[in-house]
């Protein structure tokens, strides 16, 4: 299983807070951040608009990742706006 | 005494205790450089009356941490302590404490800046204002990043 | 409260009670940098004990007052603190505080950086180190003049 | 009468904390700090050589001087050491 986190306002607007995912469900394997998007945006039109690359970084287990990064299964993903700390 | 302290916190933080925490029993740093973010009203509009920090606990620290490791890395540093506030946090609060001690004036400067500079483009933080209008995500600016790019990641 | 606030004192300052002059009533600036220079034992080689600052008392103030002018020209600044000590001071005491807030993080890091490389090379001060091996007048150094020269006097 | 203070290492080295000169004294009139200097410096060895412009700043009524700076009757003028405050 892979666990996605959702934080500030893309846990708001997509009333997601965490999702588990069995990594066999993204069809082929290895699978990367911008396939993992591609996944996860079919979802919705509003997970398609919130997930696209320029609205939401990516982070695996809890580094940031590029689109290119591979997700292998029991990882910790998470899904979020670019930051505002400071 | 630690060299490095990071913390994430609700609670507020005390100045004068971590003043004190980056020069008691060290002798060898003569300058010390602060950095304290505070509340403020004119974010992006509206009459701010609060905010709310949201963080990735867990990520937040171990990217706090390789920022100060980073810093530490181009400069020579004494002590660095790290204070981050998160939940909600009214008008004039303190959000955010850098402090770093070194034997030279220009590293501690340079080190304190670095940090706040990353720390406001990498660490996992999302802020939200609350006004008498209601609630506002604040939005990444573009400024910050032109501020982090100039260390040459 | 002052907008600018500038003192030439032997007797100790406080950093809690400077950092609420900075603070107090002021709803404008989320960021405030602080600089505090403290007592050393390493700055020309051997054991210092302790440091004697004197100072020409009339232009230090002039010339203090000048730098701070100076700074406000080039950066959107809150208020400004400068504390300076003179007299004899003992190992790991503070010499000098400079406080700068502003609405911008970047002004404020600036500005303190800016009033300290001036500072250590225009204000009218000089220090004495006193260690066993006797007194020593402290040279004043090049790299304090890179530093100033900078900013584009 | 100029007044003329001494800071510093000089203070110490010319046991001098204090001048007063009629400016009249100098010779020729406007004089300018290079000109004080050379006058100053004539009194012994020990003043021509901490009073050499690589050695000694000039400030006049409290501002720092160049060397072509005129000084006038009733001016303060110190001689000090290159600062090192901070």
């Amino acid at each position: 299983m892979i666990k996605i986190l959702f934080f500030g306002q893309l846990r708001e607007v997509l009333q997601t807070e965490i999702l588990q995912l069995d990594i066999n469900e993204l069809g082929k394997l290895p699978v990367n951040v911008a396939e993992l998007r591609v996944f996860l945006q079919a979802k919705s039109e509003l997970w398609q608009e919130y997930l696209c690359s320029s609205r939401s970084l990516v982070a695996v287990n809890q580094t940031m990742a590029s689109e290119t990064n591979l997700i292998a299964d029991d990882d910790e993903v998470a899904l979020f706006p670019p930051v505002t700390g400071g | 005494m630690r060299q490095n302290f990071i913390k994430v916190q609700q609670q507020d933080f005390n100045l004068e205790a971590e003043y004190r925490a980056l020069c008691l029993d060290n002798q060898q740093d003569g300058a010390v450089v602060f950095f304290v973010g505070l509340v403020r009203d004119f974010n992006q509009g509206a009459e701010v009356k609060s905010l709310f920090l949201e963080h990735y606990s867990g990520m937040t620290e171990k990217c706090l941490e390789s920022i100060v490791v980073q810093a530490r890395d181009k400069w020579q540093l004494g002590r660095v302590r790290v204070l981050h506030r998160v939940g909600q946090l009214e008008l004039g609060e303190q959000i955010v404490f850098v402090g770093v001690s070194s034997p030279h004036r220009k590293n501690a400067f340079e080190a304190c800046e670095f940090i706040m500079d990353y720390l406001k483009t990498q660490a996992p933080f999302w802020k939200k204002e609350l006004s008498p209008e209601g609630e506002t995500w604040l939005e990444a600016k573009q400024s910050d990043h032109n501020e982090a790019d100039k260390w040459g990641a």
